[in-house]
């Protein structure tokens, strides 16, 4: 798809509905309805919105623990967002999986993942799928920086481009993993210069870019989709927020973080860009805003107001067995 | 029927499942030269082009391209060389494919069967002859299956491949070339169902993957002593078939359960835990439980023959239940 | 003695044996910053600088490198954030640090700790919840270690530290914070030797971790039913204190296994067996196991209430092991 | 060390003692007195020699299941690992390890290993311990091309790097992972190309040329033992056998084998140029062949004379604990 008036909105208007989501869970957990730990997205909404943009529902795409707004940027309800947030019973999830398992199936976002890593092999292997069906279906892996340390990068790449499979890499390098900068643990800067160990392109870009994110990641998912093999993109980007809920963050000063708000809030440069080039009036933009607010609030009251699951649901969707062990 | 060796059952199985469903594909090491490492691959390069992929050394990749493959509607058949690699895939079998569909409130399908040539084959020492069914038994969400005999893996195999969830399918090594008759054509084996492979009435032996045999051997000869053994096959650990062994156990009064994996926390202790939960008044002695030492498995010969129960085992166990 | 938290007392003893021993050094995700996720960490980095490593994430890669280092005479203590994150590192663990002693004739010294954070904690369901001990008990060459007080987790702590072979360490996260007495300076508790925390004459509740305090709280509610309960806390499950729990048991006629963990194939099954078999003349009623239900960790707090064991699960247990 | 006469002759005398050994323990196999596998090592050996000549007695060294020639290089008795081989109580592990295992921790010589990819944590390890100990001690880790694929390989080599540890990573590239080419399954023809992922020097030498391999490990640990981090060499190399007992070898021409043999046995190249240079004469060449030969034939003798592993040594050597479990 080629860069519209059209496309640049849907990914603006997807962003805040990204931002004020988070916003708004990050409240809920204040109050006592979420609980758990909330892993924020916030800073990096370009990446989701501008990959994704990209695909078709039949697109596979697997995130990571922090993937609120992938799963938002693939489609998904905002309603059942919140409520498996909440732990009810009409969460994505049926409240089983929360924060860091949210998926949503009939998109074929298969889902965040709790552990480190754990997509990169799960997302070469729906690409195998792909091919083996025949099917031109693209699949894209969300992961951290710091999950490109660990093996299964290096084994799930390596079969992905050994069998050259419809599937996009796509690192977020938000320079921190965990508490710990990534200059601390990592011995080369870029994620993307590990591409040449798999001999497939390798790419970084500016994640806060929307629109550069949305250019790449479309050469990517177009050659994928034309059966030339796996891409490495890594997008810069940072997050707004602590690791996760309660971070206190002494690892990096409050001035880096006002910085890359001001400077670097990709939400805000988009809208930039946006008006600069006539895209977006001041009235639309207000717009988009509440309707994202008002689409948040009424996502919180679906989630307030519906059922919590019950004993009877705990044993089920474990396998299509019954349990039958004792 | 067709006399056939075990590992000809599973190759039999894996060849009419491809047939009969385009989804199912093979994957894994040295899968398609040479047959593969046990011949149960063998020929489906060939019949199948396409649908067999050799890998890398990779284990923790080769699995979780499984369960994506699976999630996204495929039915991989992944092949570890040793159940002893699955340790450098422990996160793709325990957090991914066995929880996905309960993470997922029941969206996810990983219908991926793992198979896991086991326990002792050539002296390969520690690293190359573990068994370590009850890690999986212990982990929801995953089925156990360990067929004892060619026709009981030919239909458990079918099974598996066919099932929505992932299926750790455990093949001992040292029982690849033994042979049996098995049914031609399409047949199916429940997951979860015992089978009672001899009827008796004085004690129950529970026996498992090559234990079966040996059971039923130690079972004739101790009809000399006048007793007369039954012999319950779980045939999969997980679901386990608590009413098929409940029913024996209440019926002789007497259990022993035997594996050729170690006894400390393995699948035996489950076995015996239940039994004495559920048939507590109908005992008459204790559930007695047989397996390996808890050592890993030596390399010399002298030192292993100590390590794998034979049917003397079961013999003595039966003995001391029968005069308790 | 001194009041302190669970974690307050690893704390106290690892830096009591960074102090005495030079060989003793941290390795970890995340260890240095924070004072570590459970601040079990906290101020080793300021008082021994260079002995305190933070690491990519690389689990497989982090337990290799404490094999090596142990092996070459050094005493890691390694960290992984969430027990579920040893399933990145089982190669490490189950085949390089627990059999290399075996496998070289007993020329490997393989004295690492890996400690465990474990059970639940904060809601994170199914991939951050798990316990998993009966996996490593299963493992000879392990040691499996599960303090249930301040005291003893740092008398166990030290001895796992000067330990000259691979220690599986359990910490509970949801006892983290309770607190207790502890004494001052350098004491150690042998690994292998249960404790009776409380006597008792008519029923043995062996409980595991926290479920050793529940069980407390239950036994002081069970005297109003005029039942006298003796809790015996294991502390280790690997080497497992068969005497002290026969003992126990052979007194009072009665035992209930209790672990926060699923109880199908958990620890709990071993204990339970083992009783079975050592202690079936003097058993008056089946023996009961307390655990989980066998599903993955959900995340909802409405289903999770309905997964953890509390103290009228024992009591329960008690009263129908009573009325049996 | 630089060049010398001598050390060629050392190299020279133990290639032949390696080369010797595992041709009788392949005899004794099919004589049943050497039970199990062999992975023989056969056409590799200027790579354990030419590295091995490098190091100290306290240098660590880790092999892979392929290390009969690692072992001896790194100076193990002779007669104890075919005692070992037999499975004799007198083996290098008492007979409970076997040829994947054999290992002389009084040399530093960690062990064999079953597993794939399984040594290179912990080399990095032995190399942490001389770090915090501040030893000049060097670490060398052998592993195949294969490995070169495992997770492990990602995850230690980069903390290797991060730290700067003493240590040198020694991929012996034989071109076939078991039965499959290299070709086949990798994406990148040499592992050595894989370095600037971590930031490491990368170097791809010719494996059968003991004093290629001599010079280039040499610069290696010495780099180490000064403190400047890790160094990754892939030695090119080919297996005379097949991957192990059994092998059919369908997989590879007799023509592809018979070439190798014929125009790049180490031993031959090595005897060659020493002769060319006047460093070995006709008849010390004989000698020396004799001499490996006696040997061998001696530690054949040991091991039969050896008394077995018996019931007793079962349950020695699990833990310092006695057993206690039931
Ligand atoms: C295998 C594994 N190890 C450790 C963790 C704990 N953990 C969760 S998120 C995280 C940091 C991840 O960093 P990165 O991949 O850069 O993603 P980011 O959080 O920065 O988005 C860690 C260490 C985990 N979940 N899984
Ligand atoms: C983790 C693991 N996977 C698979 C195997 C089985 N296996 C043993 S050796 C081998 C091939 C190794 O190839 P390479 O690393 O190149 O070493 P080479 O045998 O060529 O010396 C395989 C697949 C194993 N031992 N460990
Ligand atoms: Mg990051
Ligand atoms: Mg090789």
């Amino acid at each position: 798809m080629s860069l519209s008036p059209e496309v640049c909105k849907t990914m603006y208007t997807m962003m805040w509905r990204i931002r004020l989501f988070e916003e708004e869970a990050d409240r809920q957990t204040n109050l006592g309805n979420v609980v758990g730990t909330l892993h924020m997205y916030c800073g990096e909404e370009a990446i989701a919105v501008g990959v994704c943009s990209q695909l078709r529902t039949d697109d596979y795409v697997l995130g990571t623990h922090r993937s609120h707004g992938h799963c938002l940027a693939k489609g998904a309800s905002i309603d059942k967002m919140m409520a498996e947030l909440f732990g009810k019973a009409t969460g994505t999830c049926g409240g089983k999986g929360g924060s860091m398992h949210v998926a949503d199936f009939s998109l074929n976002m298969l889902g965040a993942n709790g552990i480190v890593g754990a997509g990169i092999g799960p997302t070469t292997g729906t690409a195998l799928a792909s091919k083996l069906r025949h099917t031109d279906q693209v699949s894209i892996c969300f992961f951290g920086d710091g999950a490109a340390a660990r093996g299964t990068f290096h084994e799930a790449i390596m079969m992905g481009s050994l069998w050259k499979l419809p599937v996009v890499y796509v690192c977020e390098n938000n320079q921190y993993q965990q508490w710990v900068p990534r200059k601390n643990v990592a011995v080369i800067d870029s994620v993307a210069d590990m591409a040449g160990s798999y001999a497939i392109p390798g790419v970084s870009i500016n994640g806060q870019d929307a629109l550069e994110v949305y250019e790449v990641a479309g050469e990517a998912v177009a050659r994928a989709r034309r059966g030339e093999g796996p891409t490495l993109i890594e997008a810069r980007t940072y997050r707004f927020y602590g690791h996760s809920l309660g971070d206190e963050q002494q690892y990096r000063t409050s001035d880096e973080v006002e910085k890359w708000k001001s400077n670097s809030d990709p939400i805000q440069l988009l809208g930039a860009t946006m008006k600069e080039r006539g895209w977006l009036t001041d009235e639309e933009d207000g717009n988009i805003q509440q309707q994202a607010a008002a689409e948040v609030k009424k996502a919180v009251e679906f989630a307030e107001q519906s059922p919590w699951p019950t004993l009877a649901n705990l044993e089920t969707d474990v396998t299509s067995h019954s349990l039958g062990v004792a | 029927m067709k006399t056939m060796a075990f590992n000809e059952a599973i190759r039999t199985a894996l060849h009419e499942e491809m047939q009969r469903d385009e989804s199912v594909f093979v994957i894994g090491e040295d899968v398609a030269t040479h047959g593969g490492p046990y011949k149960v691959t063998d020929g489906i390069a060939e019949a199948f082009p396409g649908r067999i992929f050799e890998t890398p050394i990779a284990e923790a990749g080769i699995v979780g391209i499984g369960v994506g493959a699976a999630m996204a509607g495929m039915r991989p058949v992944v092949e570890l060389m040793y159940l002893d690699f699955v340790t450098c895939a422990m996160d793709e079998v325990v957090n991914q494919a066995a929880k996905m569909r309960y993470m997922t409130g029941g969206q996810a399908r990983v219908p991926m069967v793992i198979r896991l040539p086991c326990g002792i084959g050539r002296l390969l020492a520690a690293q190359h002859s573990q068994i370590l069914e009850s890690w999986f038994m212990h982990v929801p969400g995953l089925q156990v299956v360990v067929p004892s005999t060619p026709a009981d893996a030919k239909g458990l195999f079918k099974t598996a491949v066919r099932s929505p969830d992932p299926v750790m399918f455990f093949e001992y090594k040292r029982i690849y070339t033994s042979k049996g008759e098995v049914p031609e054509g399409d047949y199916t084996i429940p997951i979860g169902q015992a089978d009672v492979k001899r009827e008796g009435e004085d004690a129950t032996v529970v026996a498992i993957g090559p234990m079966v045999q040996k059971s039923l051997e130690a079972a004739v000869l101790l009809e000399d002593d006048g007793y007369d053994i039954e012999v319950v096959d779980p045939r999969s650990l997980s679901p386990l078939d608590v009413d098929t062994i409940c029913e024996s156990v209440r019926k002789t009064g007497r259990a022993i359960v035997c594996g050729e994996d170690s006894t400390f926390a393995g699948a035996a202790s489950e076995i015996a835990a239940m039994i004495g939960e559920n048939c507590f008044g109908d005992l008459k002695a204790p559930v007695r439980r047989i397996g390996s030492p808890h050592v890993p498995m030596p390399f010399s010969s002298e030192l292993v023959k100590h390590v794998v129960p034979e049917k003397s085992h079961v013999i003595e166990a039966v003995n001391q239940s029968m005069a308790a």
